[in-house]
């Protein structure tokens, strides 16, 4: 299959969903000309004009609060929230309105919009432009949050949240844009609240997201040449939770890791360890260990950048904390 | 745009009918029958009658935590209404939603906000649908003066100027937010003076004046449904009552009784019908009939709500997701 | 000791921190004559004046953000949100501002402000007017967040707040409002990151929060009459966490019940528990049970906003579960 | 009102110095010592030095994502600036802020910020806080014009001039926010055009005359002193590169060179050159020294960066809290 880049993959799930259907438009800063900041809307503007590309002011609850508007009425609109970090400027909006309608008005409003936002540090941005509070939206009630961690993923499941009459909060990673992988031409959509197993194994599990799955599987490469093997399950959408597949892999490693970018305390990873530790802590043969990132604001200087952030080296030596456990 | 005999009528109606409806919620709250926060529109009615007579069905409007009004002026029937402040599953959120979120897709109504400000960007979004999808509708939106100290005031009304969205924006200046009057919340007197900062028209009107409101709507309306963008109607009234019940003394901590009583003399309902009967448009006779079924109208409503059943607690967990 | 109500401990602390400091200030929706909607500012307007008591228009990003910029420059204002649903229309002034400039300045700026707001169902107020959504805060590095139980609490940790030289998110319970409790008359302060235990016991440990830790005791009381006994603990800041506080208690008792109001996904609760799973795993003769909100909007009916929240009675279920565990 | 020769001469060599300094930040930046992401502020310069020239050094700022002219103008020493730039622990932030929030208690400058719009309500409490306070500070606001469509400044600018307090909105009117062009934006040409919705005064300077600014700026400075509330000044002027280093092709993507060539033409420190030259304030040679004097000082400013160690990775868990 040929490979194309997490960035174009998310192009070309919008452009044919926007040559499907034209109750499909996107709205956000510098999508048009510009193509977005980090080009994921790039050529969209020249294929569909600026009536269905629509670059905004820095309006977020203005044109986010459109969108749902737009989308209880009949369209099916796309917001781009330049980084994750801004969604507290239209926050209300989010939480109060896009998540909450379909439920105050009993059923009867629909408000099938998609957010797309992007997380994670490793840009030099520092702490305003570098942000991972996923889980916030993943906490509230109305909301589905898809995470892709592949192209494949993020062409289907952008696909999937465009179609969906359900609000998403579609939340991409920086450093993943230009990472390659295979991803069909065709239009295609992969179901929310399941989870995927990106590698089978036997002694550990590790419950990844975003770009630590990746990290994941190279630390299980590694772990392999060790004589370990673990599982990595991608959740894909934090929101619904695949919590079956987590439990049944803990069922039989008995143990976890947690491999996520929010920050550590009151996060992603939280909840992951809270489950298991409710619903299958007989199976377990170690503790449970999250890595996740430090609580603390994302650092400018690159030496603080580098250390804040955590990947194959980590995990590895989790695993192996791990193992240490009979 | 001189409105007909039966649309003056139907103003009337529509007035009335709130002002009945909103008198047995004072009843009804005060007997712990309609629970939750109930925000009166007594004394405003005037702004949702005149503003929604110029409406179709087919246009939407979004609405406030004081929405009562909106929804029976954008034609909600009294029942699922009456039932949904019940908290009722007979309701028009099946009772999941309250006072504060009526909404009803099949009449345009976008849902009353219990964000102070919230509903502004949400009629932008919907005068843009219509505008993609090449309808004709229009969106008309209103909001408190208070709430447009709010940033979404600013955001909505830039972004709906910059398009030349099909959106009246109405403001009801009933010259306080909770208690804090409006001259603490900004130096402007005239939330309309703003408009100018949009290049879109504003005008002032008197809000206890129906046909001043209707008038002032159905310009902007037709504006808009010409695709020659938004317009800002301040609506200057005054509510009767406290900002919600159970608010002291109607709001006496914060107003004084003077203040009251003056608004109260300038009542939209007795005015209309005063110029109604000298106008020779009507009789008492009608006009009590008018009321009479309304009455009855309303009986019924809360007849019903009361006979409804709660919804079952397994509801609870219903359409969180579609 | 005199007893008075959490509002009015609450009162207090304000009234004699602003006697007692020319530089604390209350910014807020009708706090002036209305004396804020709970009554918590009633009397100020008329001892301080409208220059120190500020009624605000709605613009809480405006107001918020003005305390941010205000604490930096030498004074210590106090900001009241009237529900914490509201804190989403000026999330970014939290998040992005009054959390991080500490940080990102270097430590060279203070935002020594408090941001006062309340959570809980249970006044028919819908989905807007009811949430708990704490954690959030709780999750930002930067923020302290306190949650206090009792008025005697309530009084000492918003003093300890307004004294403190970091921005705290107050987090008050509006059922609490009305309780009632001894509270010293002299000015006192709780100092951050202690946990209380409540109640001592050796058979569970019941780590609570606001309005649950009534519920706890009472369910404890219950409990002791069934010949368990159980520990209560309130940790009244969520962070700082007294991490020890609760690991010490598992270690003894062996069973972990978290009741927190927060929706439970996600939330609260999910960190107490990943701690436990983390450190004190080997303790654990049960499974943790969580006690939170369910994952849904609040409903507006009365039946189904009843059935939404829970206390004694949900308590006492899971502390008979845990304790089916030998 | 009209500043002195010395005057004169320390608003050229401010200029001179914002526009060496981000010339020595795009090599920097290209060659990977400076990190993240550099707004640079070349061909802006005249409003920064205007607006900072009235200011003493009490009186407070904030800035924006494009800070490096505002931190320059109201004196922030080069060496430290530079040093945050790199990461270094010896920067005014010790590293942990870089560009974007670039910040100088000691000289009153509260922060950049990574959040368009993000400063202006916090400028509104830096001036509430001097009223309270009762000192004599007046706070000057930098923002952007794109900025200027959010709530913030609504909610921001209606609170200022409802307690009239001491602060200058400036708006540094570049005609485009990142890629999206002032037409895109908004339907008003000029956003001082919106202060008459805040009751306050707005004024439109060429913001490539240095002297047009500080003299607009003079006037809202004493304005603010007098207790008489806040002025919104909007300054047009031209950012000659991209967005940020690296945006491509200097922003050509959204922007015509011949647009780009025209603003060039007016640039503000070869325009107030000629004048000064012209006006006999001074000579070439004078003026020769002051650049080599500031290229000199940049130089030595690079090196300390350069020399200066990283944070150690342990600090990053400093500073969180106090
Ligand atoms: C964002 C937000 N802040 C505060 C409130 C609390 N609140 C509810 S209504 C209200 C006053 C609204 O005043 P106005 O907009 O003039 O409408 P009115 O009640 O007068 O009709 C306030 C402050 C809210 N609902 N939302
Ligand atoms: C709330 C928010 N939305 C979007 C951005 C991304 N962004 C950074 S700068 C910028 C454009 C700012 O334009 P303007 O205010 O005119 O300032 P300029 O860059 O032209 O100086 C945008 C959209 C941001 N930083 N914050
Ligand atoms: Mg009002
Ligand atoms: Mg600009």
């Amino acid at each position: 299959m040929r490979e194309i880049t997490y960035c174009d993959a998310l192009n070309e799930a919008l452009r044919q969903c926007m040559q499907e259907d034209d109750r499909v438009v996107v709205l956000g800063e510098d999508i048009g000309c510009y193509g977005g900041i980090f080009q994921v809307t790039k050529g969209l503007l020249d294929e569909f004009g600026p009536d269905r590309i629509v670059d905004t002011p820095i309006a977020e609850a203005g044109f986010v609060g459109a969108c749902v508007g737009a989308a209880l009425t009949g369209m099916r609109p796309v917001a781009e929230i330049m980084f994750i970090d801004f969604t507290t400027v239209c926050m209300d909006m989010i939480v109060n309105q896009m998540a909450k309608m379909h439920y105050m008005f009993g059923g009867k409003g629909r408000v099938p919009m998609v957010l797309r936002t992007n997380i994670g540090a490793g840009r030099g941005t520092a702490a305003q432009h570098s942000q991972s509070f996923h889980s916030f939206f993943a906490h509230m009630p109305g909301l589905v949050v898809a995470a892709p961690a592949t192209p494949y993923d993020a062409k289907g499941l952008l696909t999937e949240a465009i179609k969906n009459d359900n609000p998403v909060i579609f939340v991409e990673h920086k450093r993943l844009y230009i990472s390659k992988g295979p991803v069909p031409e065709e239009s295609y959509t992969i179901p929310f609240g399941k989870a995927e197993i990106k590698r089978e194994g036997r002694d550990v599990t590790i419950v990844a997201t975003h770009a630590l799955v990746g990290s994941a599987l190279e630390a299980a490469e590694q772990a392999s040449k060790e004589g370990i093997e673990a599982e990595v399950i991608d959740p894909r959408t934090l929101s619904p939770l695949d919590k079956d597949t987590i439990l049944n892999s803990v069922q039989k490693t008995g143990r976890l890791l947690v491999a996520d970018e929010d920050n550590k305390t009151y996060g992603f990873a939280a909840e992951i360890s809270a489950i298991v530790a409710e619903e299958a802590i007989y199976y377990l043969k170690a503790p449970i260990i999250r890595n996740a990132s430090p609580d603390t604001p994302v650092p400018f200087s690159p030496p603080l950048e580098k250390a804040y952030m955590f990947g194959k080296e980590a995990l590895m030596e989790s695993i192996r904390r791990l193992m240490a456990y009979a | 745009m001189d409105p007909t005999k039966d649309q003056l009528i139907s103003l009337y109606r529509t007035m009335q009918t709130i002002r009945l409806f909103e008198e047995r919620i004072v009843d009804l709250y005060a007997r712990g029958e309609v629970p939750g926060l109930a925000h009166l529109y007594i004394g405003e009615e005037a702004v949702a009658a005149g503003v929604c007579a110029v409406l179709t069905d087919d246009d939407y409007i979004t609405s406030t935590h004081r929405g009562h009004g909106h929804v029976i002026a954008k034609g909600t029937e009294l029942e699922p209404m009456m039932a949904e402040l019940f908290g009722k599953k007979t309701g028009c959120c099946k009772g999941k939603g309250g006072s504060m979120h009526i909404a009803d897709m099949d009449r345009g109504i976008l849902g009353a906000n219990g964000i102070a400000g919230g509903g502004l960007p949400i009629a932008v979004g919907a005068a843009w649908s219509s505008k993609w999808r090449a309808t004709n509708q229009v969106t008309a939106c209103f909001f408190g003066d208070d709430s447009s100290s709010n940033g979404t005031f600013h955001e909505s009304l830039n972004l709906a100027s910059l398009h030349k969205l099909p959106v009246v924006f109405v403001c009801e200046n009933n010259g306080y937010g909770i208690s804090v009057c409006q001259a603490k919340c900004t130096p402007v007197t005239d939330v309309a003076s703003r408009a100018v900062a949009y290049e879109m028209p504003g005008v002032v009107v008197d809000g206890n004046n129906v046909l001043e409101v209707y008038e002032a709507a159905a310009k902007a309306v037709k504006r808009a449904r010409a695709g020659e963008g938004p317009t800002l109607i301040e609506c200057k009234t005054y509510r009767w009552r406290g900002h919600h019940e159970g608010d002291p003394n109607q709001g006496a901590r914060y107003r004084t009784k003077e203040e009251i009583q003056a608004w109260k003399e300038k009542c939209p309902i007795e005015r209309f019908r005063k110029k109604m009967l000298k106008d020779r448009i009507t009789t008492k006779k009608s006009l009590g009939k008018i009321d009479d079924d309304i009455s009855e109208a309303i009986s019924e409503a809360v007849k019903f709500a009361q006979e409804s059943d709660f919804p079952a607690v397994e509801e609870m967990y219903d359409d969180i997701y579609v």
